[in-house]
C-alpha cells in the first residue's frame, strides 16, 4: 500500500504527454491514448497484418537474451580473470576502450558476413552492447573484493581455484549484478541494429517499430516504444529482485 | 513555405546513394537550377525515405525527391501534406537470384527464400505481381525483408535465394558474382513507377511558379541524362560514391522520366490498400488528389 | 606453559624483510635480524612503536609475506606459504560478508570436502566455545564487533591450527568489549593448549594476557627487551605487580618513541 | 618508456585479424590493411567523392559534444538534485529505466518532428545514449558523500547552497566523471542512428558508415569503425587525464 | 576553570531523546532526562557505557539532532541547529578529501566571504597552533592519523567557536599517537581558553584530560556520577591519584555493564 503512490509520477508524465500532444504542441507526435489503441492494434491486428505483438515480443526476448547469455558467459569468466591478474587488464583494456563506442548499427554488415541472417547476427549486436558492462563490472567487482579475505581463505587453507570460486566470485557479485543491469538495458537499445539484419521469420520489436516508421504509423512506432520501455522496465525489475535474494547479507 | 515567391528559395532533401534521383544530381551539376532563378537549398541529404517525409511532416522540406512508397504512405496517414508534381524515373528495379539456384523462370520462386526491402514497397509490389501472372501463390514463397545492403551478402551466403531490388543493388550483385538478373521489373509492371518529386502543398499553393521552375530545372535535366549517358554516370558517381563501372551498367535498366503516370500510381495505391496501408476508400480520388501532372504537361494518361 | 613438550613451536632465524616501496622505488628496511624461539603452548605478545613491523612479523610467520633473509621455521620446517596449521585472526575481522555465521566457521572445513553434516556439527562446537550458540544464521553484518571477533577466533579455532597468530586482534572494539574479549582469549587459550603469538600496541593489553612480553625496536624492528610475566589467570587489572609491569613497559616504549 | 609495451596487445589483435581476413577465414571481411587504405581514401578522395573524413569526423564530433553537453548539463544538475533529496529520485527513477532501453533508432522519426532537421534532432539522440549513465552515477555519487562532511560543513557555517556546490559537488566529481566516461562511450554508439535522421551538409561519421554500406564498400566501412574506435579511445583518454588532474586528491 | 566567569556555557534541562528505527518501527529511548551545567572555559570528559547515547548527546549540543524533549541552551539562547559558535570534532576526522590542508582550515572561513589572502593567513596561524606548519598543500589522504585529527582540530579552531565538542577524536589513533594528542589538547585548550566538552570511553583519556568527568548510565542514558579531577596538568599516568581515580571510575563502568 505505502508504496503504490510511486505510480503516480509516471501517470502525471502520461497525462502532460497527452496534454501536450492533444494541443498540437509537439507535432504529429502519437498520444497515450493513440500509443495504447495502437498497443490494442499490434495485438489484435499484428503489424504486417497478421503478425501479432506476442509474436514480435517473443521473438525479440530470445534475440536479446541469447546475446546477453553469451555476453554473460564470456564476460563474467574474463572479468575475474582480469581482475585477479592485473595483465589480462592491461592487454583487454585499450581494446575494449576502442571497441565500445563504435555504433552496433556499424556491425550490422560483418555480422552479416560472419554469422549471416538470423538469431546468431542480431544476438551478436546485442551482444556487443550488453557485453562491456558485464566485464567492467566484473573487473571493478573483482578488484574490490577486500584482499584480506583472500588472505583468509589462504591462510585456511584455499589454493587458487577455492579462492577463485568461493572467495572473489560471491565477492564481485553485487558489482556483477550492477553489469548485469546496464547490459541488459543496453541489450534493449541495440534492439532496432540487431533487427535490422536477421528477422528471418517477420518477427521482432525492432523490426516491427521499423515497419511502423515505413508506414508512416507513428502510434504504432510508440507504441513499440512503450512496450520495450515497459518490458526492460519488468526485465530490471526482476534482476533487482533476483538481487535482493541473492545478495541477502548485505 | 520559405518566405516569397520572390525569393525563389526551395528546401529540398533527397536521398544520399540513389541513382534515381540522378536528374537532381545533374540540375545541381548544370545549373539547372540557377538558371532558373531558383535558390535550392539542400537541407537534408537521408538515407532513407521514411526519414525523408518525416522531414515533410515537420515542415522542414518545400520539394525532395523520395520513393513512391515513403510519399504515398505518408500521404494517405495524413503524416504528410503532400503532392506528387513530376516522375524522376520508372521502372529500374530486378529480381536477382543466386547464381547457382537452377531457377529458369519467377515460377522457379516456388518454395524459395525471397528478400524484399520492406512491407508494401514497389519491390514488394513486384514481387506480387510477378508471382501472380506467373500463376504461384505467394503463400509458397517465403518473403522476408531484408535491406537493400544486405541483400548482396546474403545472396553470396546463401542466405536468400533471391531477391527484390532497384538498381545498382541488382548490378552490384552481377558485378560481385553474388547473383544474376532473373526478370527486370520493366519487364514485370512496365513503366512502372519508382521514385517521385514531390512538394509540400503549402509550398505549391504559394509558390506555383517557383515549383514550376523547379520541374521545367528537373526536366531540363532529366532530358540531358538520356542525351549524355556517359557523363551522368560520371555525376552518378561524384554524387553517389557507386563506382562508375557499375552506374553506366545500372543506369541501362533505370528509365529516366519526367511525367508521372497516374494510372500506374493507382496501381500501386490499389495494391497497398489491399496489403491494409492505404486506408483511403477511393483510392482514384486519392491518387488523383495526390499526383498533379501539370508541371509536367501531362495530361494524367 | 600449559603444555611441557620439548622443540620449538616456532623459531625465527636471522628474519629481514626489506619491502621495495611502489611509489618512489626506495628500499624499506622493517625487520632486521630478528631471532625468537616460541615454546608450543606458550601465550606470547609483541608489542613494538606504531609502524615498526610488527604485522609484518606476523605475515611472515604466517607465510603470506616470504622474507628478505633469515628463515621461520614452524616445528621445525621453514615456511613457504600459508596453511591451515598455522591459524591467522586479522584486526579487519576478515569474515566472509556472504556467509552466515556457521558457514563463515565451517570454511576450512568446506574447502577440503569434509561432508555437510560433520562440518556443521563441528562449526557448531566452535561457535559454543566462543559463546555464540544461536546466531549461526546471522550474517556478518548483523553482529557487534565482538562478536565478529568471535566467528573469527572460532573459524580459525575450527580448521585445529597448532599456532593461533593474532594480529591486534581486538583493536577496533571499545574499552569494554576489548576487557571482555582478553578474557575469553585467555580462557580459549587455557581450554585448547593452542600457542598463540598475539600482536598488540596497548601495553595493558600485553600485561593482561602475555606469558612473554616481546619488545621490539622501531622500525627496522629487531628484538630489544623481552618481558616475562609470571602473574596468575585471571589476572587483576589494579594489582600492584599489574602496574608495574604496565609501567615498565610504557617506559621501554616511550623510550623508542622518543629516539632517533 | 615503461608503457609503452601497452601498445603490442592492440598490435598483437591486428594482426591476428590480418591473419584471419587474409586467410578468407571471415569471408569478406576487409584486413586491417585494406582498412587503413580505406582510411587513406576517406581523406585523399572522400565518400561521396569530395566529402573528406575530416569533414565527416568534425560534424560526428559536433554533433557528439552538442548532445553531450546538453546531457551533462542537464543530468549533473538534475542527479545532484535526486541525490541530496531522496523523492526526487523516487519520481524521477521508474521514468528512467522504462526510458533507458529504448532503442536510439526509434526516437529518430520523433527527434524530426520536435526538432526538425539538423544538429539539434540528431544531438537528440545522441543526449538520450549519454544522458542516462550521466544522471545514474551523478546519483549515486551524492549518495555516496560521506554525510559527515555535510556535517563537518554545517558545524562550520555553511548553508544548503554552500553545501550543495562545496560539499556535495566535488564530492560527487569522481562518480560524476565516471559517468561521463560511459556516457561519452553511449554517445558514440548512438552516433550512426542520429546521423540517419538525415545531414544537413552531407557530413557525418555515422552517414559515411551507412554509404560506405549502401556501396558495399566494407574496406571503407570499417576504416569509419577503426576511426570512431581511436577517437573515441583518444576522448576517452583525454576524459581520464582530466579526471587525473581534477581529482589529484585521490 | 582557565577563565573566570558568570552564567553557564550550557546548559542541558531534562534533556531526552527517542529514535524510531527505521526497520522495525520501534522506539528507543537513547537520552533520559539529562541536565548538565557546564562552566565555560572548562574541559569536560563523557564517559559511559558503549551505545548508551553518549553521541547522541553531543549531536543534540551541536545542533545536528533535535531533542525530543527538554532543551539545550547555549549561553542561555536555545539550539535549534548546527553554528560555527559550536565547534564539532568528528572521530573520523571528516576532511573535506579533496581541499589541501590549508583549505580545509580555511573553509569555515572562505564560506563566509573572507578575503583570501585573509583567510590563508588566519588558516595559517591555525596550521601553527597545531604544528602543521610546512604541510599547507598537502592533501587528507597524505596524513597520517594524527596529522588528520590536528587539522581537523584547527579547521573548527578557525572559526573561533566559543565551545569545542569532541566526540571519540582519538579512538582511531594508536596508543603513542594518541598520548600526544591528548597532551596537545591540553595545551591548545590552555592556551585559547575554549570551553571543551570530550566524549571518551578511554578511562585513560578521561582522566588525563577531564577537570570533570561525567558518567552516564547504560542507555537510555543518565547522570550516574560526576568525578572531579583536581590534578594539575600535565599529569602523570603513573601519579597514584591518577590510578586512584582510573580505579574509581574503571569500577562504576563495571557496575554499569554489568547490572541489567
Ligand atoms: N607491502 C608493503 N610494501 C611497502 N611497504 C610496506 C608494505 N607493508 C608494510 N610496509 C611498511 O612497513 C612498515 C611496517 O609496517 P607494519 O604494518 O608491519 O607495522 P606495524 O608495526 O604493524 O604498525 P602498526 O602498529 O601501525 O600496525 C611500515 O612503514 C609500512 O608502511
Ligand atoms: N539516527 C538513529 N536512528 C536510530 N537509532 C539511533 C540513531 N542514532 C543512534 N541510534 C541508537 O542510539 C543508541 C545510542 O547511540 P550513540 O551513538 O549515541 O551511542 P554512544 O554512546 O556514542 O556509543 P559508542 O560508545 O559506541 O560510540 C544506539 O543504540 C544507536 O543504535
Ligand atoms: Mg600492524
Ligand atoms: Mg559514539
Amino acid at each position: 500500500m505505502s508504496r503504490w503512490w510511486k505510480i503516480v509520477p509516471p501517470l502525471v508524465a502520461l497525462a502532460l504527454w497527452e496534454l501536450l500532444a492533444g494541443l498540437g504542441w509537439l507535432g504529429k507526435t502519437p498520444t497515450p491514448v493513440q500509443a495504447v489503441r495502437g498497443i490494442y492494434e499490434l495485438i489484435a491486428t499484428g503489424l504486417p497484418p497478421g503478425y501479432h505483438l506476442q509474436g514480435h515480443l517473443l521473438a525479440s526476448l530470445a534475440r536479446v537474451f541469447t546475446g546477453f547469455a553469451v555476453a554473460f558467459v564470456i564476460a563474467v569468466p574474463l572479468g575475474i580473470a582480469m581482475g585477479a591478474w592485473p595483465l589480462a587488464s592491461v592487454i583487454v583494456d585499450p581494446l575494449v576502450e576502442a571497441i565500445r563506442p563504435i555504433p552496433p548499427l556499424a556491425w550490422a554488415p560483418l555480422a552479416l558476413i560472419w554469422f549471416g541472417l538470423g538469431l546468431a547476427s542480431s544476438a551478436f549486436i546485442v551482444f556487443l552492447g550488453a557485453f562491456f558492462p558485464i566485464l567492467l563490472n566484473t573487473v571493478s567487482g573483482v578488484k574490490s573484493v577486500d584482499p584480506h579475505l583472500v588472505e583468509a581463505a589462504r591462510t585456511l587453507g584455499a589454493r587458487k581455484r577455492t579462492i577463485l570460486a568461493r572467495v572473489l566470485v560471491p565477492g564481485s557479485m553485487p558489482s556483477i549484478i550492477t553489469g548485469m543491469r546496464i547490459g541488459m538495458g543496453i541489450a534493449w537499445m541495440t534492439l532496432i541494429a540487431a533487427e535490422l539484419i536477421g528477422v528471418k521469420n517477420g518477427y521482432g520489436l525492432g523490426y516491427m517499430i521499423m515497419t511502423a516508421r515505413d508506414l508512416a504509423r507513428y502510434d504504432l512506432l510508440v507504441a513499440g516504444m512503450v512496450v520495450i520501455g515497459v518490458v526492460g522496465f519488468l526485465i530490471d525489475w526482476l534482476i533487482r529482485l533476483g538481487e535482493k535474494r541473492l545478495l541477502r547479507w548485505r | 513555405g520559405s518566405g516569397t515567391s520572390a525569393t525563389r528559395v526551395v528546401r529540398v532533401g533527397y536521398l544520399s546513394t540513389d541513382m534515381h534521383q540522378l536528374a537532381y544530381y545533374v540540375a545541381r551539376e548544370k545549373g539547372f537550377f540557377t538558371q532558373e532563378g531558383l535558390d535550392v537549398r539542400e537541407v537534408g541529404a537521408f538515407s532513407a525515405g521514411p526519414e525523408e517525409m518525416s522531414a515533410f511532416s515537420a515542415g522542414q522540406l518545400d520539394m525532395g525527391y523520395v520513393g513512391a512508397a515513403p510519399a504515398i504512405t505518408f500521404a494517405s496517414q495524413g503524416m504528410a501534406d503532400i503532392k506528387i508534381v513530376a516522375q524522376a524515373n520508372t521502372i529500374g528495379s530486378s529480381i536477382v537470384v543466386r547464381p547457382g539456384l537452377d531457377i529458369a523462370d519467377v515460377n522457379g520462386l516456388k518454395g524459395r527464400t525471397v528478400a524484399i526491402p520492406g512491407v508494401s514497397t514497389m519491390q514488394d509490389f513486384i514481387l506480387h505481381k510477378a508471382l501472380d501472372e506467373a500463376g504461384v501463390d505467394p503463400a509458397e514463397v517465403n518473403i522476408i525483408v531484408v535491406k537493400p545492403p544486405d541483400m548482396i551478402a546474403s545472396l553470396a551466403s546463401g542466405q536468400i535465394d533471391a531477391a527484390v531490388v532497384w538498381e545498382p543493388y541488382p548490378t552490384m550483385a552481377v558485378a560481385q558474382n553474388a547473383g544474376r538478373v532473373l526478370i527486370t521489373s520493366a519487364k514485370i509492371l512496365p513503366d512502372h513507377p519508382c521514385c517521385m518529386v514531390v512538394v509540400d502543398s503549402k509550398f505549391l499553393k504559394d509558390n506555383p511558379d517557383t515549383v514550376k521552375r523547379f520541374i521545367a530545372a528537373h526536366i531540363k535535366a532529366t532530358d540531358y541524362i538520356n542525351a549524355n549517358k556517359l557523363e551522368a554516370a560520371d555525376m552518378a558517381h561524384l554524387w553517389t560514391g557507386q563506382d562508375t563501372s557499375i552506374t553506366r551498367v545500372a543506369m541501362k535498366n533505370i528509365k529516366y522520366a519526367y511525367v508521372p503516370s497516374v494510372k500506374a500510381i493507382q496501381s500501386y495505391v490499389d495494391f497497398m490498400k489491399k496489403s491494409g496501408v492505404v486506408k483511403q476508400k477511393d483510392t482514384a480520388a486519392f491518387t488523383r488528389s495526390l499526383v498533379d501532372t501539370s508541371f509536367t504537361g501531362g495530361s494524367g494518361r | 606453559m600449559a603444555m611441557k613438550t620439548t622443540g620449538r613451536a616456532l623459531s625465527l632465524r636471522g628474519l629481514s624483510k626489506t619491502f621495495i616501496e611502489k611509489k618512489t622505488g626506495r628500499e624499506l628496511e622493517v625487520l632486521d635480524s630478528i631471532n625468537l624461539e616460541i615454546e608450543p603452548g606458550s601465550l606470547t605478545c609483541l608489542v613494538g612503536p606504531s609502524g615498526c613491523g610488527k604485522t609484518t612479523l606476523l605475515r611472515l610467520i604466517g607465510g603470506l609475506e616470504m622474507p628478505t633473509a633469515g628463515e621461520v621455521l614452524f616445528e621445525g620446517v621453514p615456511v613457504t606459504g600459508p596453511g591451515p596449521e598455522r591459524g591467522v585472526v586479522f584486526q579487519e575481522y576478515a569474515l566472509f560478508p556472504w556467509r552466515t555465521v556457521l558457514k563463515n566457521v565451517s570454511f576450512g572445513l568446506d574447502i577440503v570436502g569434509m561432508p555437510g553434516g560433520e562440518a556443521r556439527r563441528k562449526a557448531e562446537g566452535y561457535l559454543q566455545t566462543v559463546g555464540l550458540t544461536g546466531h549461526e544464521d546471522l550474517y556478518p553484518r548483523e553482529l557487534s564487533g565482538g562478536m565478529k571477533q568471535r566467528v573469527a577466533i572460532a573459524r580459525t579455532l575450527a580448521v585445529e591450527p597448532r599456532i593461533l597468530l593474532m594480529d591486534e586482534p581486538f583493536a577496533s572494539l571499545d574499552a569494554q568489549t576489548r576487557n571482555g574479549m582478553q578474557e575469553f582469549l585467555v580462557e580459549v587459550w587455557q581450554r585448547t593448549g593452542t600457542t598463540v603469538v598475539f600482536v598488540t600496541h596497548s601495553v595493558d593489553e600485553a600485561v593482561f594476557l602475555g606469558g612473554d612480553i616481546i619488545g621490539l625496536s622501531k622500525r627496522p624492528a629487531r628484538v630489544v627487551d623481552t618481558f616475562t610475566n609470571s602473574m596468575k589467570y585471571p589476572r587483576g587489572r589494579t594489582e600492584p605487580e599489574f602496574i608495574a609491569l604496565r609501567a615498565l613497559i610504557l617506559e621501554y616504549l616511550t623510550r623508542e618513541m622518543s629516539d632517533t
